[in-house]
């Protein structure tokens, strides 16, 4: 039952990944180039049917699943690497100066992804990058929180404590035994993560705020198919599903987790 | 006297977060390319007539100058007029505010009116077939954009179906009527993401008070599981609900811009976009702050609540 | 007549081995049994079996007749009627039964009101005579208070108050002093021989000192089975299970030599997997 | 607790003032004509159609709301509008124009030989656009010869004076009002403005007190979408009369049921031009402007990306104006040919070449399809798609872009590439002769030497011109009298009427 979620996730992703990992080497077509008379159904040889310039659906669907994943990817790692030592020098110091991660990322909570990335591509222009970043700063208060919380938990614990009396240095600490001991949350928190960051990406694409004409990005995708929503609804179809594939595949992916590692998380969170 | 002097420090957080935020924006918003002057003349502009204009608008002042001259106006509850219009950006804001008020604020109440009996349902009967379908389907709410979601539920009723107008907004003094055919579609696409979320977030505290020993008690003295779920169950949940529902409103102001782009909707998300591709920085400057300060705002109560009203959380609250 | 009577009760869950295997005891309207075993020996869980709080999953054969009445396999809706009016129970854990935002007065009325809703105006002062009957000094103040302004203690007492404020014919006592300090443990079961006197009650601990305090009878449960049962005083005198012995010895601290390591239940008794 | 005091304050000022804005909503109750609900993309910048510049402002307010002395019909002719006629003496240095003696102003005063004059300064004055006031450089005085009758001086002679004056140019202002222009338009035209939702809508309604033909909707919206697609549903629900120009033309089958609607192509004035930095040493070379003309399939590019709807051109001009001369088939598709100039070019290994759109619609899916086609000539072409405001700064301010898709919208506008430090850095002295001499000589001169010019931008493959973008107008069946053509900057409402 438990693992039924995680394996439904982990079959998800798989079928994400599959798709990037073969784009990496080989599509049907070249998605930047017009292969095909405009708007085809799906038949053959493209299999997905082509888009309103001609280009083939598949083709893009498959370059676009490598760049839904390194946003993925780069926006939560980005998150994780920035929010997780200041959590965890939050969760590790007392006084005043434990407060101030905190309550700077309380501010930057009051930043949503959405409002960052309008600001952001006014600034820099909307991009593939754009989206990352705005995503990645987003999300860092979420694991900042997190971090800080589930570091006073182990903390609390009798060998920290003696870690601490015998006069190991504070980063060892962190680094061998905060680091382990708060992973499993941080995983839950970064599958979670990547599938908001994979429907904000798509969202942010829609608004033209994403990532741009260069990029068959599913959200671009779905942009684009905007324009053809009478005539070929079916291209609204096929990135429509590929994100909810794919954003159901990470949170079902996290859910799974969590039940893993259930006990420990319920005096966490 | 301890609790006096942490809530002390909050407000001074708070305070400080305030300040510290409005700086933010108001550097952010002034470092942005391209200029207000350039929009408004368009590809007719001369490199001339731009400088003139912005010397009329006051974007030649020194930055510390305009940012004084700002916050002195937004202490007072006047943010100044648009520089692309020239209208006064107070009603402005008040009437996008309106409809992105009614959209979020309808939507979050459907969204909760779905999501309490569909979590719990989903939460009780997790070890059967209908619970876990139940689960499903908000997983699956979940992955699916608002947006896409929109764009069906317009194609469907507004444009095949005809029930219901596509998009745009009718003002309540209008035509009450009208006013509420024109918000069932994009209120329902926003509950739609909105239940599943919160759906879910009732399903794991129900469970998680479900394994409370004051339910058991509860149980043990006669309540059935909804009985108990309902007296004693959502009192507990409530605090954390709200908490999670407060931030939620906040960041959906901005968030249902997707909505508001689908239906035509003149919010505050939409109007803050086209304020930044217009680079009317008076009414950008004044929806960021008005929406992060709502968020810090909303924070501050979150916390100063768990310290004066439920000390258990307080204690939590020490530890963390 | 015998109120309760538990014949060949086993409880389930999933396809592990029982949680209880098939137990067998009865309970005059009068008496009192200690359920005795370290965690994990079934004793909750038969108690639980009796409340019909189970979780969903918990497979249930046997049967548990409560005043002629089989209650498994009973109706949801007949077993609710039971609960904190003729059968109640007091829980471990004095510091949590209670639900933190409701106060305490009213959790202790709203079980006077959920079996007899005719009782509705006198409530208010059943209830302060309830708290005032489990030792509580200031009524009044009490049952305005919330579960967190009041000691351990305090709010031991408010939980047996309402166990007890329908008069049920049955108390089921879990481990209802485990988690106080030895002071108020005494005072509470000084308090609970008082008032459970005129009722029946099954009382389960880990502890052989408090379960003889309180009860005549004993029954030793041990991996979901009664090893033994019988009156406490010959059980203590002559165990006749080895780990009842280990029980005994481990209990009594007082009789062991300076220089000798303390017993524990190990030195008499190895789970059979282990050997 | 003070900070947070005020906040809730200032909240409660907005709930506030959204409640007392709500109820103190002017009602009418004047029987009102049939309602019109027009889709448009466009919003005004402000309502003062002499500061204002911009495409929104006359859209709405030129020849509804404002009068000129003469106006642009759609196929491009000069009408009388509050003048009946108006005369030029023989040096073509002086214009009389004898003002329309019914004609008054919505407040009442009578449109007089004063008013035009104190309009027509207020145009060329310190306070107007620089774009106007340029306008009005030939023009030396403004007489009022009697109460009926005013004279333009000209210090030069002018041929496009004339047609400015049908522009916002020569818009005419009620001297008597006193309120901001710029928020509350004063004119002489069938319709007066009600108020401006901003970002929504913006609302007119009949002049009672005409004195032309009466207008025949009231009130008229003018409703503002940021997503063609949300105008489109829109018009599919039933909440639109009218489409004022589809920009998703790949959409125009949803509107093919003839029952409920009428479809209206005709030409407009804005050119799609794929710009070229002529500062980019590469696309300095003609060679390689011609490779990248011949490269393109320009058909197949407005069949992609524009519905088939568009018409191809091969300069600067309309098929409206004058002196338009078919040059589409200058540059043919030609792979072969484009590769053949780029390795005379030098350019035979490749070429890499950034390509910034705008965020238009027409730009991403034209630079998507420019990209795909310059690929396979061995250009590699980087898209990148700027947000409005950062390609005006950027592209059009900066400079800082090789290549660029953009409509250019402003009527007879051949005179960009003649500006001092236009985007594109092209610079040809012929060229600038050429329109010099077009505008100060006879009108057969005019369109000669325009033709000539025009002729001389396409040999010189000074840019790339995509297309022509398509006045598309949807209408219900219900409305009778929709134009084909949008080449005037109104959307004139006087052609329409209710067809019962």
């Amino acid at each position: 039952m438990k693992r039924g979620t995680l394996n439904l996730g982990l079959t998800l992703i798989g079928i994400v990944v599959v798709l990037a990992a073969v784009g990496l080497v080989w599509t049907p077509f070249d998605p930047t180039k017009i292969t095909g008379s405009p708007l085809q159904p799906p038949g053959w040889p493209h299999v997905l049917g082509t888009d309103g310039l001609g280009a083939d659906v598949l083709s893009r669907l498959m370059s676009g699943a490598k760049i839904c994943l390194l946003v993925g990817i780069v926006s939560v790692a980005g998150a994780a690497v920035v929010g997780v030592p200041i959590g965890i020098f939050s969760g590790m110091t007392r006084g005043w100066i434990s407060d101030l991660p905190a309550r700077l990322s309380d501010i930057l909570y009051g930043f949503p992804a959405l409002l960052l990335a309008i600001l952001l591509a006014a600034a820099v222009g909307g991009s593939t990058w754009t989206a990352m970043i705005a995503i990645s700063v987003a999300t860092i208060p979420a694991f900042v929180r997190l971090a800080r919380a589930a570091t006073y938990q182990v903390m609390s614990h009798g060998y920290i404590e003696a870690a601490r009396v015998s006069g190991i240095p504070k980063v060892a600490i962190a680094v061998r035994h905060v680091l382990p001991n708060i992973a499993p949350v941080l995983g839950v928190q970064a599958s979670v993560s990547f599938g908001i960051a994979i429907l904000a990406e798509a969202g942010l694409s829609y608004l033209g705020l994403g990532s741009g004409p260069e990029a068959p990005t599913w959200g671009r995708m779905l942009r684009e198919a905007q324009d053809y929503l009478f005539n070929a609804p079916i291209l609204a179809l096929w990135p429509g599903l590929a994100i909810a594939v794919a954003t159901m595949g990470f949170n079902l992916l996290g859910d799974g987790l969590r039940d893993l590692f259930d006990p420990r998380l319920r005096e966490m969170s | 006297m301890t609790v006096l002097r942490r809530v002390g420090i909050r407000l001074a957080w708070f305070i400080g977060s305030l300040a510290l935020a409005s700086f933010l924006i108001f550097l952010i918003t002034n470092k942005l390319p391209g200029n207000i002057a350039q929009v408004i003349l368009g590809t007719n502009a001369s490199p001339g007539e731009a400088a003139a204009l912005e010397e009329r608008l006051g974007l030649t002042k020194p930055f510390f100058t305009r940012y004084l001259d700002w916050m002195a106006g937004v202490l007072r509850f006047d943010f100044g007029v648009s520089y692309y219009s020239g209208e006064a950006i107070n009603p402005l804001i008040a009437s996008r505010f309106e409809v992105s008020a009614w959209l979020v604020g309808l939507g979050m109440l459907l969204a909760v009116v779905i999501a309490i009996p569909v979590g719990s349902y989903a939460a009780m009967r997790r070890r059967h077939a209908d619970g876990v379908a139940v689960s499903a389907l908000s997983q699956i709410g979940l992955a699916i954009p608002a947006f896409w979601a929109g764009i069906w539920l317009v194609i469907v009723f507004a444009v095949n179906l005809g029930w219901l107008p596509a998009g745009g907004y009718v003002s309540w003094w209008e035509s009450p009527g009208e006013w509420l055919l024109h918000l069932i579609l994009p209120v329902t696409s926003l509950a739609l993401v909105q239940s599943s979320v919160l759906s879910r977030y009732v399903r794991s505290a129900v469970i998680d008070v479900s394994h409370e020993d004051y339910f058991r008690t509860a149980r043990a003295v006669g309540w059935s599981r909804i009985g108990a779920l309902w007296r004693h169950g959502m009192r507990n949940i409530a605090i954390s609900l709200l908490t999670v529902i407060g931030l939620q409103l906040a960041t959906l102001l901005v968030g249902a811009i997707l909505i508001e782009q689908v239906f035509a909707l003149p919010g505050l998300g939409s109007a803050l976009l086209m304020a930044v591709s217009r680079r009317d920085l008076g009414i950008v400057q004044a929806i960021v702050l008005l929406l992060v300060w709502a968020v810090l705002l909303i924070n501050f109560l979150v916390d100063v609540t768990y310290q004066l009203v439920d000390p258990r959380l307080r204690r939590r609250g020490e530890l963390q | 007549m015998n109120i309760l009577e538990v014949t060949d009760l086993t409880v389930r869950f999933g396809r592990n081995r029982p949680a209880v295997d098939s137990i067998s005891f009865t309970l005059g309207a009068h008496d009192r049994l200690g359920i005795i075993g370290q965690s994990g020996s079934g004793k909750s869980v038969t108690s639980l079996a009796i409340m019909g709080l189970l979780p969903e999953h918990a497979q249930v054969s046997g049967s548990i007749r409560f005043d002629g009445r089989e209650l498994v396999g009973l109706p949801e809706r007949e077993y609710r009627k039971l609960r904190g009016d003729a059968v109640s129970m007091v829980f471990q854990e004095p510091m949590t039964a209670l639900d933190p935002t409701m106060r305490v007065g009213r959790q202790l009325g709203e079980v006077v009101a959920l079996h007899h809703g005719e009782r509705r105006g006198s409530i208010r002062d059943g209830v302060l005579d309830w708290l005032g009957r489990v030792g509580i000094t200031e009524p009044a103040r009490i049952a305005d208070s919330y579960p967190h302004e009041l000691s351990g203690g305090q709010r031991q007492r408010a939980l047996v108050a309402m166990a007890l404020a329908n008069e049920p014919a049955l108390v089921l006592c879990d481990e209802p002093t485990t988690a106080l300090d030895v002071l108020v443990q005494r005072q509470i079961l000084r308090l609970l021989d008082v008032q459970l006197r005129d009722r029946a009650t099954v009382f389960v601990s880990h502890d052989l000192a408090v379960v003889r305090e309180v009860c005549p009878r004993v029954a030793v449960m041990l991996e979901g089975r009664i090893v033994e049962q019988g009156d406490i005083e010959q059980i203590i005198a002559e165990p006749r299970h080895p780990y009842t012995a280990g029980l005994i010895a481990s209990a009594r601290i007082d009789r062991v030599p300076r220089d000798q390591p303390l017993p524990s239940v190990a030195d008499f008794y190895t789970p059979a997997e282990e050997a | 607790m003070r900070r947070s005091r005020s906040f809730l304050g200032m909240l409660l000022a907005v709930a506030l003032t959204v409640a007392l804005g709500a109820c103190t909503r002017p009602e009418t109750d004047e029987p009102r004509g049939r309602e019109l609900n027009i889709g448009a993309a466009t919003e005004p910048a402000g309502l003062d159609m002499i500061t204002t510049t911009g495409a929104g402002t006359p859209f709405v307010l030129l020849y509804n709301v404002y009068e000129t002395l003469v106006k642009l019909d759609n196929e491009g002719n000069i009408r009388p509008l509050l003048a009946s006629e108006w005369s030029q003496t023989p040096d073509r240095l002086s214009y009389t124009f004898s003002l329309d003696p019914a004609a008054k102003f919505a407040s009442g005063a009578p449109v007089d030989a004063d008013a035009v004059v104190k309009s027509f300064e207020r145009a060329r004055g310190e306070t107007a656009a620089e774009s106007i006031r340029l306008k009005w450089a030939p023009v030396d005085t403004i007489e009022a010869v009697d109460q009926r009758t005013v004279r333009l001086n000209l210090s030069r002679p002018s041929n496009g004076l004339l047609y400015d004056l049908t522009g916002p140019t020569g818009s005419i202002s009620d001297p008597t009002a006193t309120a901001d222009l710029n928020t509350t338009p004063a004119g002489s035209g069938p319709y007066k403005f009600v108020t401006w939702e901003q970002g929504s809508r913006v609302e007119l309604e009949a002049n009672a007190g005409y004195w032309g033909t009466p207008a025949r909707f009231s009130p008229v919206n003018f409703r503002y979408f940021a997503d063609p697609n949300a105008m489109n549903t829109a018009m599919l629900s039933g909440q639109l009369d009218m489409i004022s120009n589809l920009t998703v033309p790949q959409s125009i089958g949803q509107f093919s049921d003839a029952e409920k609607y009428t479809i209206h192509e005709g030409t407009t004035d804005g050119e799609v031009v794929l710009g070229f930095n002529h500062a980019n040493e590469a696309l300095s070379d003609v060679r390689v402007r011609q490779a990248i003309s011949h490269a393109i399939d320009r058909q197949a590019l407005v069949d992609s990306v524009w519905g088939g709807k568009g018409m191809l051109i091969g300069s600067m001009v309309p098929p409206t104006d004058p002196w338009f001369e078919d040059l589409s088939g200058v540059y043919p598709y030609d792979p072969d040919k484009a590769r053949e100039l780029l390795a005379e070019a030098g350019y035979a290994s490749g070429l890499t070449l950034r390509l910034r759109v705008p965020n238009l619609p027409y730009g991403p899916t034209s630079g998507r399809f420019i990209a795909a086609q310059l690929k396979d000539v061995g250009i590699t072409a980087e898209v990148e798609e700027l947000e409005w405001a950062r390609w005006l700064d950027q592209v059009y301010g900066q400079h800082d872009y090789d290549m660029t898709v953009v409509a250019h919208v402003e009527p007879r506008d051949l005179g960009a590439f003649a500006a001092e430090g236009n985007y594109w850095g092209y610079r040809n002295d012929a060229f600038n002769t050429l329109l010099t001499e077009a505008d100060t000589g006879t009108e057969a001169d005019q369109t000669e030497k325009l033709k000539e010019a025009a002729r001389m931008l396409t040999d010189d493959a000074a840019a790339v011109w995509l297309f022509l973008l398509p006045s598309i107008t949807i209408a219900t069946p219900a409305i009778a009298g929709v134009q084909d053509n949008q080449i005037s900057l109104s959307f004139d409402l006087t052609t329409l009427a209710a067809r019962s």
